[in-house]
Protein backbone atom coordinates (compact mmCIF):
# COMPACT_ATOMS: atom_id res chain seq x y z
CA UNK A 1 0.00 0.00 0.00
CA UNK A 2 2.06 3.00 -1.25
CA UNK A 3 0.75 6.59 0.74
CA UNK A 4 2.77 9.50 0.56
CA UNK A 5 3.42 13.10 -0.03
CA UNK A 6 5.63 14.25 -2.25
CA UNK A 7 7.19 17.26 -3.85
CA UNK A 8 7.78 16.37 -7.32
CA UNK A 9 6.42 15.11 -10.49
CA UNK A 10 4.11 12.13 -9.94
CA UNK A 11 4.70 9.39 -12.18
CA UNK A 12 1.42 7.59 -12.94
CA UNK A 13 2.83 4.45 -14.64
CA UNK A 14 5.71 3.36 -12.21
CA UNK A 15 3.32 3.83 -9.29
CA UNK A 16 0.10 2.11 -11.43
CA UNK A 17 3.14 -0.55 -12.46
CA UNK A 18 4.02 -1.11 -8.81
CA UNK A 19 0.74 -1.89 -7.53
CA UNK A 20 -0.49 -4.35 -10.12
CA UNK A 21 -0.19 -7.93 -9.16
CA UNK A 22 -1.22 -11.12 -11.09
CA UNK A 23 -4.53 -11.78 -9.48
CA UNK A 24 -5.59 -7.73 -10.53
CA UNK A 25 -7.97 -7.92 -13.59
CA UNK A 26 -8.85 -3.98 -13.24
CA UNK A 27 -7.01 -1.09 -12.31
CA UNK A 28 -9.36 2.21 -11.75
CA UNK A 29 -7.04 5.17 -11.67
CA UNK A 30 -7.99 8.99 -10.52
CA UNK A 31 -5.50 11.47 -11.80
CA UNK A 32 -6.46 15.25 -10.51
CA UNK A 33 -4.70 17.73 -12.42
CA UNK A 34 -4.27 21.54 -12.59
CA UNK A 35 -6.75 23.30 -14.47
CA UNK A 36 -6.17 26.27 -16.50
CA UNK A 37 -8.84 28.32 -15.14
CA UNK A 38 -11.00 28.28 -12.12
CA UNK A 39 -14.56 30.27 -12.41
CA UNK A 40 -12.96 31.40 -16.02
CA UNK A 41 -9.98 33.31 -14.62
CA UNK A 42 -6.81 31.76 -15.63
CA UNK A 43 -4.51 29.91 -13.07
CA UNK A 44 -1.06 31.30 -13.44
CA UNK A 45 0.52 27.94 -10.70
CA UNK A 46 -1.01 26.39 -7.71
CA UNK A 47 0.93 26.28 -4.34
CA UNK A 48 -0.16 22.90 -1.81
CA UNK A 49 0.75 22.90 1.95
CA UNK A 50 -0.31 19.96 4.00
CA UNK A 51 -0.18 19.36 7.85
CA UNK A 52 2.07 16.60 6.54
CA UNK A 53 1.76 14.31 9.66
CA UNK A 54 -1.81 14.14 9.78
CA UNK A 55 -2.24 14.13 6.30
CA UNK A 56 0.05 10.43 5.94
CA UNK A 57 -2.16 9.77 9.25
CA UNK A 58 -5.07 10.24 7.17
CA UNK A 59 -4.48 8.87 3.58
CA UNK A 60 -3.33 5.78 5.50
CA UNK A 61 -6.67 5.74 7.32
CA UNK A 62 -8.75 5.62 4.18
CA UNK A 63 -6.41 3.09 2.22
CA UNK A 64 -7.14 0.92 4.94
CA UNK A 65 -10.61 1.64 5.09
CA UNK A 66 -11.28 1.50 1.14
CA UNK A 67 -9.62 -2.36 1.44
CA UNK A 68 -11.75 -2.80 3.67
CA UNK A 69 -14.97 -1.63 2.77
CA UNK A 70 -14.73 -2.60 -0.77
CA UNK A 71 -12.67 -5.24 -0.55
CA UNK A 72 -10.31 -4.29 -3.21
CA UNK A 73 -7.01 -6.03 -2.88
CA UNK A 74 -4.68 -2.34 -2.99
CA UNK A 75 -4.43 0.89 -3.32
CA UNK A 76 -1.71 3.64 -3.83
CA UNK A 77 -2.54 6.92 -2.89
CA UNK A 78 -0.04 9.84 -3.94
CA UNK A 79 -0.68 14.19 -3.41
CA UNK A 80 2.08 15.98 -4.20
CA UNK A 81 2.81 19.37 -2.41
CA UNK A 82 4.42 22.62 -2.95
CA UNK A 83 4.06 24.60 -6.52
CA UNK A 84 2.27 22.99 -9.34
CA UNK A 85 1.82 24.42 -12.90
CA UNK A 86 -0.86 23.91 -15.89
CA UNK A 87 -1.89 20.30 -16.47
CA UNK A 88 0.63 18.56 -13.51
CA UNK A 89 -1.54 15.83 -11.48
CA UNK A 90 -1.75 16.84 -7.73
CA UNK A 91 -3.23 13.79 -7.16
CA UNK A 92 -3.13 10.43 -7.71
CA UNK A 93 -5.36 7.17 -6.55
CA UNK A 94 -5.19 3.90 -8.18
CA UNK A 95 -6.99 0.64 -7.04
CA UNK A 96 -6.75 -2.77 -8.11
CA UNK A 97 -8.18 -6.16 -7.52
CA UNK A 98 -9.58 -8.80 -9.79
CA UNK A 99 -12.72 -7.37 -10.12
CA UNK A 100 -13.87 -3.65 -11.55
CA UNK A 101 -17.04 -2.48 -9.99
CA UNK A 102 -15.45 -2.60 -6.96
CA UNK A 103 -12.15 -0.48 -8.31
CA UNK A 104 -13.88 2.12 -9.37
CA UNK A 105 -16.52 2.10 -6.20
CA UNK A 106 -13.55 2.58 -3.70
CA UNK A 107 -11.72 5.21 -6.26
CA UNK A 108 -14.32 7.32 -6.09
CA UNK A 109 -15.11 7.34 -2.23
CA UNK A 110 -11.27 7.83 -1.55
CA UNK A 111 -11.17 10.89 -3.75
CA UNK A 112 -14.16 12.10 -2.82
CA UNK A 113 -12.94 11.35 0.93
CA UNK A 114 -9.96 13.06 0.82
CA UNK A 115 -11.24 16.12 -0.09
CA UNK A 116 -13.80 16.13 2.80
CA UNK A 117 -11.35 15.28 5.46
CA UNK A 118 -7.31 15.20 4.60
CA UNK A 119 -5.52 18.09 6.17
CA UNK A 120 -4.08 20.34 2.58
CA UNK A 121 -4.79 22.94 1.70
CA UNK A 122 -4.42 24.84 -1.86
CA UNK A 123 -3.45 28.33 -2.52
CA UNK A 124 -4.01 29.65 -6.46
CA UNK A 125 -1.99 32.26 -8.15
CA UNK A 126 -4.18 34.24 -11.18
CA UNK A 127 -2.11 37.15 -13.05
CA UNK A 128 -3.98 39.35 -10.57
CA UNK A 129 -3.39 38.16 -7.13
CA UNK A 130 -3.61 34.57 -4.88
CA UNK A 131 -6.71 33.67 -3.44
CA UNK A 132 -6.94 30.30 -0.78
CA UNK A 133 -9.16 28.05 -2.36
CA UNK A 134 -12.44 27.94 -0.31
CA UNK A 135 -12.30 24.08 0.59
CA UNK A 136 -15.59 21.73 1.19
CA UNK A 137 -16.89 22.14 4.51
CA UNK A 138 -15.40 19.63 6.88
CA UNK A 139 -17.94 16.99 7.93
CA UNK A 140 -19.99 17.68 11.43
CA UNK A 141 -18.66 15.34 12.84
CA UNK A 142 -15.05 16.94 12.46
CA UNK A 143 -16.19 20.32 13.05
CA UNK A 144 -14.55 21.50 16.40
CA UNK A 145 -17.56 23.88 17.44
CA UNK A 146 -20.47 21.66 15.75
CA UNK A 147 -23.05 20.01 18.20
CA UNK A 148 -22.42 17.11 16.85
CA UNK A 149 -18.83 16.37 17.79
CA UNK A 150 -19.43 16.24 21.47
CA UNK A 151 -16.84 13.06 21.77
CA UNK B 1 -0.64 25.63 30.03
CA UNK B 2 2.09 25.36 27.23
CA UNK B 3 0.79 24.80 23.53
CA UNK B 4 2.22 24.33 20.15
CA UNK B 5 -0.13 25.85 18.14
CA UNK B 6 -0.29 25.01 14.37
CA UNK B 7 -1.67 27.60 11.56
CA UNK B 8 -2.87 26.46 8.48
CA UNK B 9 -4.88 27.55 4.96
CA UNK B 10 -6.08 30.69 4.87
CA UNK B 11 -5.05 31.17 9.06
CA UNK B 12 -1.18 31.62 7.72
CA UNK B 13 -2.16 35.34 5.85
CA UNK B 14 -3.17 36.21 9.84
CA UNK B 15 -1.14 34.27 11.72
CA UNK B 16 2.42 32.67 11.49
CA UNK B 17 2.86 28.58 10.49
CA UNK B 18 3.32 27.96 14.61
CA UNK B 19 3.41 29.49 17.51
CA UNK B 20 4.02 28.59 20.93
CA UNK B 21 1.65 29.68 23.63
CA UNK B 22 3.03 29.93 27.20
CA UNK B 23 0.42 30.59 29.43
CA UNK B 24 -2.98 29.76 27.63
CA UNK B 25 -5.28 30.42 30.49
CA UNK B 26 -8.31 27.97 29.35
CA UNK B 27 -8.91 24.22 29.18
CA UNK B 28 -10.52 22.74 26.04
CA UNK B 29 -10.33 23.10 22.47
CA UNK B 30 -13.69 25.32 21.85
CA UNK B 31 -11.38 27.82 24.70
CA UNK B 32 -8.68 27.79 22.40
CA UNK B 33 -10.80 28.82 19.06
CA UNK B 34 -12.69 31.57 21.74
CA UNK B 35 -8.93 32.69 22.23
CA UNK B 36 -7.77 33.23 18.78
CA UNK B 37 -11.27 34.35 17.97
CA UNK B 38 -10.90 36.99 20.01
CA UNK B 39 -7.67 38.03 19.09
CA UNK B 40 -9.02 38.24 15.23
CA UNK B 41 -12.12 38.64 15.39
CA UNK B 42 -11.50 40.14 11.59
CA UNK B 43 -12.22 36.59 10.58
CA UNK B 44 -15.18 36.34 10.76
CA UNK B 45 -17.14 33.69 10.13
CA UNK B 46 -14.43 31.33 9.29
CA UNK B 47 -14.14 30.85 12.92
CA UNK B 48 -17.89 28.58 13.03
CA UNK B 49 -16.24 26.43 10.04
CA UNK B 50 -12.99 25.44 11.61
CA UNK B 51 -11.93 21.94 12.37
CA UNK B 52 -9.12 21.20 15.11
CA UNK B 53 -6.88 18.50 15.32
CA UNK B 54 -5.10 17.85 19.13
CA UNK B 55 -1.89 15.57 18.11
CA UNK B 56 -2.90 14.83 14.75
CA UNK B 57 -6.39 14.17 15.62
CA UNK B 58 -9.65 15.69 15.15
CA UNK B 59 -11.21 16.78 18.43
CA UNK B 60 -14.18 18.04 19.16
CA UNK B 61 -15.07 21.28 21.21
CA UNK B 62 -15.05 19.55 24.66
CA UNK B 63 -12.24 17.64 24.30
CA UNK B 64 -9.30 18.53 27.22
CA UNK B 65 -6.40 19.95 26.16
CA UNK B 66 -3.01 19.19 27.86
CA UNK B 67 0.57 20.30 28.70
CA UNK B 68 2.30 20.36 25.57
CA UNK B 69 -0.13 19.07 23.29
CA UNK B 70 0.03 20.50 19.44
CA UNK B 71 -3.31 21.93 18.31
CA UNK B 72 -3.93 22.88 14.73
CA UNK B 73 -6.09 25.02 13.69
CA UNK B 74 -7.77 23.80 10.24
CA UNK B 75 -9.61 25.85 7.89
CA UNK B 76 -11.98 23.58 5.54
CA UNK B 77 -9.62 21.63 3.33
CA UNK B 78 -8.99 21.78 -0.34
CA UNK B 79 -6.43 19.23 -1.45
CA UNK B 80 -7.03 16.49 -4.02
CA UNK B 81 -8.25 17.30 -7.43
CA UNK B 82 -8.74 21.56 -8.20
CA UNK B 83 -13.01 21.27 -8.16
CA UNK B 84 -14.59 24.36 -6.86
CA UNK B 85 -16.90 24.18 -4.56
CA UNK B 86 -20.52 24.90 -6.13
CA UNK B 87 -20.16 22.18 -8.36
CA UNK B 88 -20.84 18.93 -9.37
CA UNK B 89 -17.53 17.81 -10.23
CA UNK C 1 -10.64 11.40 -29.73
CA UNK C 2 -8.72 8.16 -29.46
CA UNK C 3 -9.91 4.97 -30.00
CA UNK C 4 -7.54 2.36 -31.82
CA UNK C 5 -7.19 -1.08 -32.08
CA UNK C 6 -3.60 -2.22 -31.42
CA UNK C 7 -1.16 -5.03 -31.00
CA UNK C 8 1.39 -3.90 -29.11
CA UNK C 9 2.07 -2.71 -25.33
CA UNK C 10 -0.30 -0.18 -24.25
CA UNK C 11 1.58 3.26 -23.22
CA UNK C 12 -1.08 4.23 -20.44
CA UNK C 13 0.97 7.33 -19.90
CA UNK C 14 1.62 8.33 -23.36
CA UNK C 15 -2.54 7.70 -23.79
CA UNK C 16 -3.28 9.98 -20.72
CA UNK C 17 -0.64 12.47 -21.62
CA UNK C 18 -1.82 13.75 -25.02
CA UNK C 19 -5.83 13.30 -23.98
CA UNK C 20 -5.17 15.97 -21.35
CA UNK C 21 -6.02 19.68 -21.78
CA UNK C 22 -5.40 23.07 -19.85
CA UNK C 23 -9.35 22.81 -19.27
CA UNK C 24 -9.70 19.48 -17.71
CA UNK C 25 -9.42 18.89 -13.84
CA UNK C 26 -10.06 15.14 -13.45
CA UNK C 27 -8.70 12.08 -15.41
CA UNK C 28 -10.56 8.79 -14.76
CA UNK C 29 -8.64 6.02 -16.60
CA UNK C 30 -9.97 2.23 -16.59
CA UNK C 31 -6.92 -0.33 -17.20
CA UNK C 32 -8.06 -3.79 -17.42
CA UNK C 33 -5.46 -6.19 -17.33
CA UNK C 34 -4.52 -10.03 -17.50
CA UNK C 35 -5.22 -11.95 -14.55
CA UNK C 36 -3.11 -14.78 -13.48
CA UNK C 37 -6.43 -17.00 -13.11
CA UNK C 38 -9.75 -17.33 -14.06
CA UNK C 39 -12.17 -19.48 -11.21
CA UNK C 40 -8.34 -20.54 -10.27
CA UNK C 41 -7.28 -22.24 -13.02
CA UNK C 42 -4.15 -21.11 -13.98
CA UNK C 43 -3.70 -18.61 -17.03
CA UNK C 44 -0.88 -19.28 -19.54
CA UNK C 45 -1.67 -16.13 -21.99
CA UNK C 46 -4.94 -15.02 -23.59
CA UNK C 47 -5.88 -14.18 -27.55
CA UNK C 48 -7.72 -11.37 -28.36
CA UNK C 49 -9.69 -11.43 -32.01
CA UNK C 50 -11.75 -8.89 -33.01
CA UNK C 51 -14.15 -8.59 -35.78
CA UNK C 52 -12.24 -5.24 -36.34
CA UNK C 53 -13.93 -2.76 -39.08
CA UNK C 54 -17.47 -3.12 -36.63
CA UNK C 55 -15.08 -2.98 -33.16
CA UNK C 56 -14.08 0.34 -34.12
CA UNK C 57 -16.84 1.38 -35.17
CA UNK C 58 -18.76 0.71 -32.25
CA UNK C 59 -15.78 1.99 -29.94
CA UNK C 60 -16.11 5.31 -32.01
CA UNK C 61 -19.52 5.46 -31.24
CA UNK C 62 -19.72 4.68 -27.85
CA UNK C 63 -16.78 7.36 -27.19
CA UNK C 64 -19.21 10.12 -28.86
CA UNK C 65 -22.37 8.88 -27.19
CA UNK C 66 -20.11 9.45 -23.73
CA UNK C 67 -19.16 12.76 -24.69
CA UNK C 68 -22.84 13.68 -25.48
CA UNK C 69 -24.31 11.54 -22.29
CA UNK C 70 -22.27 13.10 -19.92
CA UNK C 71 -20.74 16.04 -21.33
CA UNK C 72 -17.07 15.03 -20.52
CA UNK C 73 -14.31 16.70 -22.45
CA UNK C 74 -12.81 13.98 -24.40
CA UNK C 75 -12.15 9.98 -24.10
CA UNK C 76 -9.50 7.76 -25.48
CA UNK C 77 -10.24 4.21 -26.15
CA UNK C 78 -7.25 1.53 -26.63
CA UNK C 79 -7.92 -2.13 -26.79
CA UNK C 80 -5.03 -4.45 -27.68
CA UNK C 81 -5.89 -7.22 -29.93
CA UNK C 82 -3.62 -10.85 -30.47
CA UNK C 83 -1.49 -12.38 -27.40
CA UNK C 84 -1.18 -10.90 -24.19
CA UNK C 85 0.93 -12.18 -21.07
CA UNK C 86 -0.52 -12.18 -17.47
CA UNK C 87 -0.26 -8.54 -16.34
CA UNK C 88 -0.47 -6.42 -19.58
CA UNK C 89 -3.26 -4.05 -20.66
CA UNK C 90 -5.61 -5.49 -22.61
CA UNK C 91 -7.68 -2.23 -22.75
CA UNK C 92 -7.39 1.28 -21.27
CA UNK C 93 -10.32 3.75 -20.96
CA UNK C 94 -9.40 7.55 -20.20
CA UNK C 95 -11.77 9.82 -19.79
CA UNK C 96 -11.03 13.65 -19.65
CA UNK C 97 -13.22 16.78 -18.03
CA UNK C 98 -13.26 19.89 -15.82
CA UNK C 99 -14.88 18.15 -13.34
CA UNK C 100 -13.99 14.65 -11.52
CA UNK C 101 -18.02 13.07 -11.05
CA UNK C 102 -18.58 12.51 -14.97
CA UNK C 103 -15.22 11.09 -15.78
CA UNK C 104 -15.75 8.26 -13.48
CA UNK C 105 -19.60 7.87 -14.45
CA UNK C 106 -18.41 7.73 -18.25
CA UNK C 107 -15.42 5.94 -17.77
CA UNK C 108 -17.21 2.74 -16.15
CA UNK C 109 -20.53 3.21 -18.53
CA UNK C 110 -17.87 3.04 -21.36
CA UNK C 111 -16.58 -0.26 -20.04
CA UNK C 112 -19.70 -1.54 -19.25
CA UNK C 113 -20.89 -1.11 -22.50
CA UNK C 114 -17.63 -2.39 -24.10
CA UNK C 115 -18.15 -5.60 -22.74
CA UNK C 116 -21.60 -6.02 -24.24
CA UNK C 117 -21.34 -5.03 -27.64
CA UNK C 118 -18.22 -4.35 -29.04
CA UNK C 119 -17.37 -7.66 -31.19
CA UNK C 120 -14.25 -8.84 -29.61
CA UNK C 121 -13.35 -12.15 -28.34
CA UNK C 122 -10.98 -13.69 -26.02
CA UNK C 123 -9.50 -17.07 -25.82
CA UNK C 124 -7.52 -17.93 -22.56
CA UNK C 125 -4.77 -20.31 -22.52
CA UNK C 126 -4.52 -22.47 -19.55
CA UNK C 127 -1.46 -25.11 -18.79
CA UNK C 128 -4.22 -28.09 -19.28
CA UNK C 129 -5.74 -26.31 -22.93
CA UNK C 130 -7.92 -23.64 -24.09
CA UNK C 131 -11.16 -22.04 -23.85
CA UNK C 132 -13.36 -19.49 -25.88
CA UNK C 133 -13.70 -16.88 -22.73
CA UNK C 134 -18.29 -17.25 -22.39
CA UNK C 135 -18.74 -13.70 -22.64
CA UNK C 136 -21.67 -11.61 -21.59
CA UNK C 137 -24.97 -12.59 -23.08
CA UNK C 138 -26.00 -10.06 -25.82
CA UNK C 139 -28.52 -6.90 -24.91
CA UNK C 140 -32.09 -8.13 -26.16
CA UNK C 141 -32.40 -5.84 -28.70
CA UNK C 142 -28.50 -6.88 -30.63
CA UNK C 143 -29.61 -10.56 -30.19
CA UNK C 144 -30.26 -11.56 -34.08
CA UNK C 145 -33.47 -14.18 -32.80
CA UNK C 146 -35.29 -11.90 -30.10
CA UNK C 147 -38.20 -11.24 -30.15
CA UNK C 148 -37.36 -7.58 -28.71
CA UNK C 149 -35.05 -7.45 -32.21
CA UNK C 150 -37.85 -6.62 -34.93
CA UNK C 151 -36.79 -3.92 -36.26
CA UNK D 1 -27.88 -14.47 -53.45
CA UNK D 2 -23.81 -14.64 -52.79
CA UNK D 3 -22.89 -13.45 -49.53
CA UNK D 4 -19.62 -13.32 -47.67
CA UNK D 5 -19.76 -14.62 -44.04
CA UNK D 6 -17.41 -14.02 -41.59
CA UNK D 7 -17.11 -16.52 -37.80
CA UNK D 8 -15.78 -15.51 -34.56
CA UNK D 9 -14.97 -16.45 -31.48
CA UNK D 10 -15.77 -20.21 -30.37
CA UNK D 11 -17.14 -20.52 -33.75
CA UNK D 12 -13.93 -20.55 -35.46
CA UNK D 13 -13.69 -23.89 -33.26
CA UNK D 14 -15.98 -25.26 -36.20
CA UNK D 15 -16.13 -23.18 -39.16
CA UNK D 16 -13.13 -21.02 -41.08
CA UNK D 17 -13.04 -17.33 -40.55
CA UNK D 18 -14.77 -16.44 -43.65
CA UNK D 19 -16.64 -18.70 -46.48
CA UNK D 20 -18.16 -17.43 -49.36
CA UNK D 21 -21.40 -18.65 -49.37
CA UNK D 22 -21.99 -18.54 -53.32
CA UNK D 23 -26.00 -19.59 -53.72
CA UNK D 24 -27.65 -18.97 -50.25
CA UNK D 25 -30.99 -19.88 -50.75
CA UNK D 26 -32.87 -17.49 -48.38
CA UNK D 27 -33.82 -14.18 -47.60
CA UNK D 28 -33.42 -13.34 -44.06
CA UNK D 29 -30.83 -12.67 -41.64
CA UNK D 30 -33.02 -15.59 -40.12
CA UNK D 31 -33.07 -17.53 -42.39
CA UNK D 32 -28.87 -17.62 -42.76
CA UNK D 33 -28.94 -18.64 -39.13
CA UNK D 34 -31.14 -21.29 -39.67
CA UNK D 35 -28.86 -22.51 -42.55
CA UNK D 36 -25.69 -23.04 -40.53
CA UNK D 37 -27.87 -24.17 -37.33
CA UNK D 38 -28.75 -27.17 -39.67
CA UNK D 39 -25.32 -27.20 -40.98
CA UNK D 40 -23.85 -27.70 -37.52
CA UNK D 41 -26.80 -28.83 -35.11
CA UNK D 42 -23.90 -29.79 -32.34
CA UNK D 43 -23.25 -25.98 -31.13
CA UNK D 44 -26.81 -26.58 -29.80
CA UNK D 45 -28.33 -23.52 -27.74
CA UNK D 46 -24.46 -21.36 -29.09
CA UNK D 47 -27.20 -20.64 -31.88
CA UNK D 48 -29.62 -19.28 -29.65
CA UNK D 49 -27.33 -16.92 -28.25
CA UNK D 50 -25.50 -15.11 -31.25
CA UNK D 51 -25.93 -11.88 -32.77
CA UNK D 52 -25.59 -11.12 -36.14
CA UNK D 53 -23.93 -8.07 -37.96
CA UNK D 54 -24.80 -7.14 -41.74
CA UNK D 55 -22.10 -5.23 -43.03
CA UNK D 56 -20.40 -4.19 -39.74
CA UNK D 57 -23.81 -3.44 -38.29
CA UNK D 58 -26.21 -5.32 -35.72
CA UNK D 59 -28.98 -6.63 -37.38
CA UNK D 60 -32.35 -8.28 -36.19
CA UNK D 61 -33.58 -11.87 -37.69
CA UNK D 62 -35.89 -10.09 -39.97
CA UNK D 63 -33.39 -7.91 -41.70
CA UNK D 64 -33.37 -8.75 -45.41
CA UNK D 65 -30.19 -9.47 -47.12
CA UNK D 66 -28.66 -8.49 -50.77
CA UNK D 67 -25.75 -9.77 -53.19
CA UNK D 68 -22.21 -9.67 -51.69
CA UNK D 69 -23.49 -8.71 -48.40
CA UNK D 70 -21.23 -9.09 -45.59
CA UNK D 71 -22.76 -11.31 -42.53
CA UNK D 72 -20.90 -11.76 -39.51
CA UNK D 73 -22.09 -14.21 -36.59
CA UNK D 74 -20.87 -13.31 -33.42
CA UNK D 75 -21.06 -15.40 -30.51
CA UNK D 76 -21.42 -13.58 -27.31
CA UNK D 77 -18.70 -10.87 -26.65
CA UNK D 78 -15.98 -11.11 -24.48
CA UNK D 79 -13.75 -8.35 -24.70
CA UNK D 80 -12.21 -5.40 -22.45
CA UNK D 81 -11.36 -6.68 -18.98
CA UNK D 82 -10.86 -10.13 -18.12
CA UNK D 83 -13.98 -10.30 -15.72
CA UNK D 84 -15.79 -13.89 -15.68
CA UNK D 85 -19.37 -13.63 -16.57
CA UNK D 86 -20.83 -14.53 -13.40
CA UNK D 87 -19.05 -11.94 -10.43
CA UNK D 88 -19.75 -8.38 -9.47
CA UNK D 89 -16.72 -7.14 -11.80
Amino acid sequence: MQVELVYNVIHTQTITGRLKAGEDGAVTVFDGIVRNNTKGRQTLYLDYTAHKSMALQQMQTLADDAVARFGVRDVAMVHRLGRLEVGETSILIAVASAHRGVTFDACRWLIDTLKKQVPIWKQEFFVDGAVWAPGEPFPAELQADSPFSQR
Amino acid sequence: MRLRVLFFGVLRDRFSAEERLEQFPGRTVADLLGYYRAVAPELGTLWGTLAVAVNQQYAAGNVELKQDDEVALLPPVSGGAPCVRNHAG
